[in-house]
């Protein structure tokens, strides 16, 4: 599950152009992204090393993901969800997959909405 | 607070080590830009050069099945592609499996996102590019994403591709994404006269190969079609080979 | 204070007159989606039937190029599409003229509420509607508005196109679209084990046909083709031809 | 420019399903769909006779387009652009045709969004 590295460089890239002195970063998870946390935060740690950002801290944040049918009108989450480890393994690296590997509960169309879950934000404060 | 998205970011970083990306695009279907870009891929990696394919179609993938099977890709700080007869393959089909993937607009720009910021291709000289058919979310987000991009048009001979691909090369224009050249499949000659009226070079034809499917999966036996001698050919003209 | 959009309030209105809409889909393009719906509308229209034909290749647009020269639509209490040869025709290529029309797939949705909401078909015995590639926002879309719409699967033998047409067959199965059958095109036969093995009605083939080049923007040239002959059978098997 | 009567039994039907008496109804017309504000009005007048609609006043409210460059980033408004009355007339039918007639002013790209005055929306008060 290395792909928290990729994950983690993303974002310590994406606060390059922020200047200022930078206390707290936010990281904003989808549910969907599959994220191990831990990880995450330790790549975070040993990548801030030498970019300015050493004063700051992370702060992680996993939002559940929601869908919405656009056949039916159904809404509902992952967690309701049956999906198999690989499916997971999968999604963690493009969550879009989810429309190869999820149906509506309700009425087993693939053309449904990510309501909430899917994204990877970060938010700063300096 | 500010909100940034961490994936456009690290973009340019993934693609640092790539010397040149071309894409190949028509705006039509069924014209071969599957069939072109894999023989593409494949030639420049028979001629020594580091080559990726990265299958753009993501609601009709098919670059996986004309290089033939392949491993899913590995996880190793980010998503490396398997490799296919010298060539590093990188498509939603090693991921998806058998299932329909049908992708609306907005999902097909956040999976190329997602693709881009993950996939880890290291050192290439040529990252060739299959588009889908039209001038969708894909194509506008792979030319607006990859800002390097240079472009090979792709078009058969027929009136019914030739009115398609004209209003893809004004849209290429448009956008500024510098175009290589036109290269015409399943024809002898007949879309020439095309390529001069819409200022394009015209980098040559390849014929309908009948050869074609039965080779397809087959590496060695794509690379020893006719259809694969006369792309080489248009590359060369086009400049995208190196030379040997 | 409730918020509504009229568009979709007036759609059901608007196919009131309509009996019968059949989706000529494939996933994969160039298989002749366009070609054998346009031929299919002026199949259909020469044995006296009321045609309309809609091309929902946004980005591709091409049945005004099969079917030839049509004027713009007119307005009158909305948008009352041209006749060409017997076939009422719905296209954006009437209304962009020459210039690209990129769009993204929230744009192809809301282009297709709009033309769906004004389009005046008036009483129709059949509307064809000629998909685009892929399963994106058009074919989604066209599945949930169009609701009483059947689909017709094209197909050429080619591995290429089973690939990707065996996803559609799964994905008009997930979304409840009804499958009339598979029409397979540009071949002898070649696939006709695929239909059996997806449970798909297998309707027979239209061959190569060297004649349609020559034939396109000619109605009359179109319908003596043997490809015309070949699909009107077909299109006999699965029922949407009336008996003479 | 009888496109309004379409949009106006639009309107009409948009409002069969609203139960109770409604008293105001107010449309609200992205620039784009290039509407006669009049011939709307008057066609509304017309429709609403025997709906049950007959005790609402109609209220239009148009809303200036504006556009978002996916290239370059710049903004701009209709009334920036160069645009004939073919065009506009076109776009009247299918306001997605701007992708056709208009291209970015900084940059001459076609990607750009409609970021605001593209659609029709209906609000009742009751
Ligand atoms: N030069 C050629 N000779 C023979 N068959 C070809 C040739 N080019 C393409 N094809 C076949 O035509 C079909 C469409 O090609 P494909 O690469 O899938 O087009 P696209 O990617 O533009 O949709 C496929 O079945 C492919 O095998
Ligand atoms: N049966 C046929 N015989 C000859 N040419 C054909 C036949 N079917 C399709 N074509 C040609 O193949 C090309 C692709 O057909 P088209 O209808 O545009 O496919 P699609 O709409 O699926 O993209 C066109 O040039 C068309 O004229
Ligand atoms: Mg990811
Ligand atoms: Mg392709
Ligand atoms: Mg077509
Ligand atoms: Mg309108
Ligand atoms: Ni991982
Ligand atoms: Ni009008
Ligand atoms: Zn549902
Ligand atoms: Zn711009």
């Amino acid at each position: 599950m290395v792909h928290e590295w990729a994950l983690a460089e993303a974002v310590i890239k994406s606060l390059e152009g922020v200047g200022g002195r930078v206390k707290l970063v936010r990281v904003l998870l989808g549910e969907l992204q599959n994220v191990d946390g831990e990880i995450l935060l330790l790549a975070l740690e040993e990548l801030k090393r030498g970019t300015g950002l050493e004063g700051a801290r992370f702060e992680l944040e996993v939002e559940p993901a929601e869908f919405e049918c656009n056949a039916c009108g159904a809404r509902w989450r992952l967690s309701d969800a049956a999906v198999g480890e690989a499916e997971r393994e999968a999604m963690h690296f493009v969550p879009e997959l989810a429309h190869a590997f999820l149906r509506c509960p309700s009425c087993g169309s693939p053309d449904f909405k990510v309501v909430k879950g899917r994204g990877v934000r970060v938010e700063v404060e300096g | 607070m500010r909100a940034l998205d961490p994936r456009l970011a690290v973009i340019p970083e993934r693609l640092k080590g790539v010397s040149r990306v071309v894409v190949f695009c028509s705006g039509k279907g069924g014209v071969g830009k599957t069939l072109l870009s894999s023989l593409a891929a494949l030639v420049a990696a028979r001629r020594g050069a580091r080559v990726g394919l990265l299958d753009l179609d993501f609601n009709g993938p098919s670059s996986h099945v004309v290089l033939g099977s392949a491993p899913p890709p590995r996880e190793d700080r980010g998503v490396v592609p398997p490799e296919v007869a010298g060539v590093k393959l990188m498509s939603l089909a090693l991921l998806a499996g058998e299932a329909p993937l049908p992708l609306r607009g907005a999902d097909a720009t956040n999976a190329l996102i997602e693709l881009l910021a993950v996939t880890r291709w290291g050192d290439l000289d040529l990252l060739v590019v299959d588009a889908p058919p039209g001038t969708g979310d894909e194509l506008l987000d792979a030319l607006r994403l990859l800002k390097r991009a240079e472009t090979l048009v792709v078009t058969t001979p027929s009136k019914l591709s030739l009115a398609v691909v004209a209003r893809l090369v004004r849209l290429l224009r448009e956008v500024g994404a510098p175009v290589l050249g036109l290269v015409e499949n399943m024809g002898r000659g007949g879309a020439e006269a095309a390529a001069a009226e819409w200022g394009v070079r015209y980098l040559g034809w390849v014929p309908y190969d009948p050869a074609i499917e039965e080779a397809l999966g087959n590496p060695e036996k794509l690379l020893a079609t006719q259809a694969a001698a006369k792309l080489e050919e248009a590359l060369a003209r086009a400049g995208v080979l190196k030379a040997r």
